[in-house]
């Protein structure tokens, strides 16, 4: 089980559960990133993400490190899709544990922040009507 | 001059027409100048200055980062910073 | 799937995801709260629940609702486990779904909270060194 | 005369040594006044006063709350709490 990795593959989350879980923890919290099917209310179809996939998994190891030094958390583990995305299908899995859940909790939350913000990761909405856009 | 490689993504990639460009640029340069080089042969980059990650062989870097003989230089357009 | 449930049995989050997640979502948080093998550092060997069955689903499902009125989330399923746990086996999963990340990471960690605070349910730690005692 | 049900848990059932108790109960009890006498019959209970719930036939209820002939009354020691 690799902890960062970006795959063309469905995302599941028990293998990462089981891998960031240590004895000492009490909290695992697992954030799955949906399709959903609008944004702000226009229908979409499906979405695409495409990647940077030498450095995308180098970022979110940093990303990792960056939220271990805010939080006293345990191991990380960060998988993110590429390809086509039907609705309801997992774009990005974080999961982050923990000792105590308050530090899993806003790890995760600040993570998600993070590789929204950073990751070379790019979101292509494929509209209803057939339009299509990167999300910028 | 130093023989570097570009990587172009999303809508980068689509105003350029190509996932990668070989080039060589200028002893001394920075990455910076090299996208304000591109900027002009391709206009439509041209907005996305200042919105804009800076990558050297898939590390972030600045503008003013100087680069060498070989490297895989990458812009990073805006990723979707969505709310979902 | 019943969402909101206590069993004796080990809990599964897999069921509970396919259960709140709906189209419109584009986020799901799952947090588990797991046995661990210490509580401020003394060594626990493993842990035991004691629920007020008939009422401690209906209270759940009233924790759902409490943060449906704070956040514009989806459906939330809560469940927890009761009898002997090993190390690392999960006591609770709750997992909330909502169109947007941030009410899902803050409406899991509020039910929580409310879990911790009133729900029917009690822990009794069994501690390495032979001693036993309720989490009071 | 009101015959009620009454359902201990934990550190509470510890105490009194079982899990239910059935009791005859004065017309117009309240949920309060049924723990005040339990706390005299067992002691050990009343160190927990004001850090428990009460609840009636499996809802939230108060100090206050009068109880009717055939109500299962929960004493509701303090949860966990904890921080994992």
């Amino acid at each position: 089980m690799q902890p960062f990795y970006v795959t063309n593959s469905p995302l599941d989350p028990a293998p990462l559960v089981a891998y960031v879980q240590t004895p000492a923890d009490g909290a695992v919290v697992t954030f799955a990133g949906v399709a959903r099917n609008n944004f702000e209310g226009r229908a979409t179809a499906h979405l695409s993400y495409e990647a940077y996939p030498e450095m995308a998994a180098t970022v979110f190891a940093q990303l990792a490190d960056e939220a271990r030094l805010r939080w006293p958390i345990g191991r990380v583990a960060i998988h993110h899709r590429t390809g086509m995305l039907a609705i309801g299908e997992s774009a990005v899995l974080v999961v982050v544990a923990a000792p105590h859940r308050q530090a899993a909790f806003e790890a995760a939350a600040y993570i998600m922040d993070r590789i929204k913000a950073v990751a070379p990761i790019w979101k292509k909405e494929h509209w209803a009507d057939g339009e299509a856009a990167w999300r910028e | 001059m130093l023989s570097i490689r570009i990587r172009f993504f999303a809508g980068h990639r689509d105003i350029v027409g190509q996932a990668e460009l070989s080039l060589e640029v200028q002893d001394e340069a920075t990455i910076g100048m090299v996208w304000e080089d591109l900027c002009v042969h391709y206009p439509r980059l041209a907005g996305y200055s200042g919105r804009i990650l800076f990558a050297v062989n898939q590390q972030f870097a600045t503008a003013t980062t100087l680069l060498a003989d070989g490297d895989e230089v990458a812009f990073i357009p805006p990723v979707s910073g969505g709310r979902s």
